[in-house]
């Protein structure tokens, strides 16, 4: 965990409202693994003091990159950065995820950024597993062939048809389960919105095998102080709050208190 | 020569005046990768009550103009818990610890300062006094005077460790709290904590916070704040800690020239965790710039 | 259908609930050529006394982090240069005129709003109660409920026409204030005021206004404003205008759903002179998005 | 006057910290006179709620430029406005300069940005006269070429001699009085720091001409309902406030009480 002005090395719009920023951030860029994220500070936009959040998507060397989507005032700021610039950020931040399990068959869910959220993890994982993306329209889905390029089975649902299967991505996990899982020992990585988590966490439960789930509490500090991020985990019979930014975000989806998730 | 910034605060003696401000520094592991702690004036900790909290429900803070409103709600290991977990972490280094109480109850609060008088290591108490009596109507003792004394004096009887109310800034005469804290004994007094406040949503037709209220801090508070810890160095001869939107060496600066003996950082860690450590470098170098030799020259000068 | 946005404040009928803060709008004129002033809910002119005034010397305004700092000081034309000098243009208009009064002992509150009372085209008191009572102790009106209780009383038996005492923000118990205001006879009240504070320069070392302290405006005391609008809304059944930061649609439907019957824009005149009829604008939209049929469903629909 | 919503056709840096910002804005440009101003709101500047003042230097049919200087956090971030970008101005605001009465002769004296706030007049008049410019150094000189272009006799002094004559502004209009005023019924227009228009005031009054003097006090709303602006002005025996946003910010040099402005 480290401090760094990182310089904005290239910085454009990929796809619908998704933009991608890479950054040359040696010091960070050397340290960070799976599932990790940094904290952004966006310039020129003083009055909004918060930093903001977001997963690594690549590393090559000192460059590191975000894909990020302009849902607001930060991340519609943070567009404006041209290269050259410098911006502060923080990281790594959190606790990502794990390595696969010997003898275990990786399976990737991913919605939303946890597309890009996952692609280190694609990299850096020994065994090619099977991918599952899935989005609104096929404009919400991201980096299919980064995937495939690695070697990995990429499964697209989108709710439209627009691209891949019509449905969500638990019809094409459910069906993979039901006719193609036999002989693997699966083992879930999941990032994406909250319904994605906890259908993925459900599938876990059904089919005993672990799922690891990155959730995307609000958050303040980014390194375990102000408190802002906590979630909801089992504590023997009772309960704890446990802080996405440190002991997350990346949790075992059985930890989580699903129905107290906000 | 390079100029003397250490400072004492009503005998707590600090090697510069820039001390962190409650609830935005942990307990000091969560920054000491980031921050060499032993450069920091002082550490003040998140607040402790005697028993574990668990603290409000989400969403517990919101961003707003140049601000950040929060509502934790006070979670945190207790007593026993904070000296079991952090203080052998926190005795490793060469650094003042400040331990901020907070309580339910008047009888609480003493408790607490009790169990803390003895325990090596901790280098006094700062009393948040901006929470409810629950046990008398729920007033909040830092905005009804009468309650205000009652708890200073009871945790005055109860410690002789240094003592230092934090006031709230939410009354009208900052300066009849200030010489009360003096006249209970205490040794220093701080402020400001931050300012109760609330956020709404137009399309849930709800507060944003589970709380619903929150505390406003960051620089839309500092003017607010300048101005209190003016009038409350002004009506005591007690050493004053200003806080409230100091981001840069600046702020503090000001807050120093209007009569606080030192300083604290808060919200501003959250953004640059290193804002203390910079801000007491430049505090330095202002003074270097300027000629003057000590910060105690400095301390008050401004010229009203 | 488009919903019916009209609101009536203690007397006073509103076309929309949007009328401009005392001081930031002028007498009417100095807007008319950019804003249709028949387009406002109400005009709330700048404070008037009982003799011309020349106010403060300069600085007089500096900006702050999301915010403004103003210590005008009051300058004006009195209340016979007022009859002269404006009522005749504002009487050309199809818009409430609110005389925002003050005075510097609670006589001239008195002779200022009796003068007032009988005059054509004036349709309501506003009573800035943020200043000094010169004649006893010089204690602010406003933040002593005893010297509030008298002036308001004064005031009420000096005059028949609506009545709206404006709360100062730098009180502990807000609601204190506003039901005392109700039960002395106000038809309505407004609030908040702009929020005490202090700006001082490093490099001058003095303060940086004339007036040493000024009073903070602007988004940064918005949820400062929003907390004491709800509280006083849940004090009191006679309606509450609220203000304090706002400067867009969304800000002003905040304030509408914690209670607040009309709102008042102020310092964001000064940035986009048309903000107020923006604000009008912008809320008869979202009622309609929302299906809503009439602001009073809107007004207090908060759940909290 | 009126709120207009203008686009940024041109922006550059010119000299030194000067730059020139050049925008469409056909209806604040079909209206404005000489020595009169417009109230920006800079962009991505939102914890700086104020609008900034800057004259107006030229205008081409709906084409409207100022000169600024970097001096501060709204001057710094105007600077990151790029052509195609649209920014909210009022105006024009103020009372500029009168016409040249008949048969006077135009002496305009300026510093810094004065020389900007004077171009409009010299090409307005029809009678060209004679132009002191004064600065720090050469990089404080603006628009000469613009100026004698027109057909104004243009006299640079400079405080290090880098540019014209070392000294101060007043040396050469001194000499001028002295040397070259003779059959000359002067008529002096004032643009620059507070030093400046004081001596420039005190020539007036010593050689009996009028001097229209534009002071710039820090401003609010720009049109006359906040009452930041105000400086003293004769009243009688007496004094009154005026506004430089609506009585000025163009004053009768004989009107302001000069040991009172700030
Ligand atoms: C661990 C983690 C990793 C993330 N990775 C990515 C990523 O790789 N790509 C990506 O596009 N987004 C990512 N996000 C979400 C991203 O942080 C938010 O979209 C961003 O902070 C919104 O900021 P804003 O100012 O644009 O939006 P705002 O105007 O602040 O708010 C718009 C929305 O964003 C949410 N939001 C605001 N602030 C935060 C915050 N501090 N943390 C989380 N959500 C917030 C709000 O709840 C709101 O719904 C991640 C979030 C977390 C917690
Ligand atoms: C009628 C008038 C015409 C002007 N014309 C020009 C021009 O053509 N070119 C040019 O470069 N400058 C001009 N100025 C000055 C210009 O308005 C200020 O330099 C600018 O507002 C500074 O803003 P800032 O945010 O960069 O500086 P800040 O960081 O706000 O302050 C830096 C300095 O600028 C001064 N200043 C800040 N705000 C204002 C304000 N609202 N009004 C005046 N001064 C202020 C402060 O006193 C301070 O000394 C003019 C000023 C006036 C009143
Ligand atoms: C997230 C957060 C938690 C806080 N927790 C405490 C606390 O436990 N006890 C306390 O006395 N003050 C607490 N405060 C108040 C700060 O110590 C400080 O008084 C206030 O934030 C103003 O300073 P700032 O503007 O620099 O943040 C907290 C503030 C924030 C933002
Ligand atoms: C420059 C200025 C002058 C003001 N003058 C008065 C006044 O004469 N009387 C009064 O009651 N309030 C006065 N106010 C306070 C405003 O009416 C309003 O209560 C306050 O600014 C908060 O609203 P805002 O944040 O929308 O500006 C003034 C405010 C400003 C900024
Ligand atoms: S974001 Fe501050 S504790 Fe997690
Ligand atoms: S700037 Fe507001 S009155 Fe002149």
């Amino acid at each position: 965990m480290q401090l760094e002005q990182a310089t904005v090395v290239a910085h454009a719009p990929i796809q619908g409202s998704y933009n991608l920023l890479q950054m040359n951030a040696p010091g960070v860029a050397a340290r960070v693994c799976p599932g990790q994220f940094i904290h952004i500070k966006v310039p020129y936009l003083e009055e909004c003091i918060l930093r903001r959040p977001f997963s690594v998507f690549r590393v090559e060397g000192a460059l590191l990159s975000i894909l990020y989507k302009d849902v607001g005032k930060g991340t519609r700021t943070l567009q404006y950065l041209e290269p050259g610039e410098s911006l502060s950020i923080l990281g790594p931040l959190g606790h990502g995820f794990p390595q696969l399990q010997a003898g275990n068959f990786p399976v990737l869910i991913a919605g939303g950024y946890g597309m890009a959220a996952l692609y280190l993890l694609a990299r850096r994982c020994a065994t090619k597993g099977v991918a599952f993306f899935g989005g609104r329209s096929a404009q919400d889905i991201l980096c299919v062939s980064d995937f495939e390029a690695l070697g990995w089975d990429v499964r697209v649902t989108t709710e439209d048809g627009t691209q891949g299967r019509q449905g969500l991505v638990t019809l094409a996990l459910d069906d993979w389960f039901a006719h193609e899982a036999k002989g693997h020992k699966p083992e879930l990585f999941v990032c994406g919105p909250g319904g994605m988590l906890k259908a993925a966490a459900e599938r876990a439960e059904r089919h005993q095998c672990t799922a690891w789930t990155s959730v995307d509490n609000n958050m303040g500090c980014g390194v375990g102080a102000c408190l802002t991020c906590v979630l909801k985990v089992k504590d023997g019979e009772s309960w704890t709050w446990a802080r996405a930014c440190r002991e997350g975000p990346v949790f075992n989806s059985r930890d989580i208190l699903w129905e107290e998730l906000v | 020569m390079t100029p003397d910034i250490s400072t004492d605060i009503g005998g707590i003696a600090m090697k510069n005046p820039v001390m962190t401000a409650s609830g935005t520094f942990g307990y000091g592991p969560e920054y000491a990768e980031l921050v060499d702690l032993n450069q920091l004036g002082a550490i003040v900790v998140k607040g402790i009550c005697l028993n574990a909290t668990k603290g409000n429900e989400l969403p517990r803070t919101t961003e707003v103009a140049s601000g950040l409103l929060n509502a934790i709600g006070l979670p945190g290991p207790g007593v026993e818990g904070f000296l079991r977990d952090y203080m052998p972490f926190l005795r490793e280094y060469d650094v003042p610890v400040i331990v901020n109480i907070w309580g339910k109850t008047i009888e609480e609060y003493a408790d607490v300062a009790a169990r803390l008088n003895a325990v090596p290591g901790i280098a006094g108490l700062e009393v948040n006094v901006s929470c409810p009596n629950v046990k008398e109507g729920s007033a909040v003792f830092g905005t009804d005077i009468r309650m205000f004394e009652r708890v200073v004096k009871a945790i005055r009887g109860a410690t002789q460790l240094p003592l230092m109310p934090k006031l709230a800034p939410n009354v009208s005469d900052i300066a009849e709290y200030a010489r009360c804290a003096e006249a209970c004994g205490a040794n220093a007094i701080s402020l400001i904590n931050s300012f109760p406040s609330l956020a709404v949503d137009v399309e849930k037709r709800a507060p944003v916070l589970a709380n619903k209220t929150g505390g406003l801090s960051g620089p839309a508070i500092k003017p607010i704040a300048l101005r209190l810890v003016w009038l409350a160095a002004k009506a005591v001869k007690i050493p004053v800690v200003g806080m409230g939107g100091i981001s840069c060496a600046k702020d503090a600066l000001e807050f120093l020239m209007v009569g606080a003996s030192a300083v604290a950082v808060g919200t501003a860690s959250f953004v640059h965790p290193d804002t203390a450590v910079r801000v007491a470098k430049g505090i330095r170098e202002f003074l270097e710039k300027e000629g003057i030799a000590s910060l105690s020259d400095w301390i008050g000068s401004i010229r009203a």
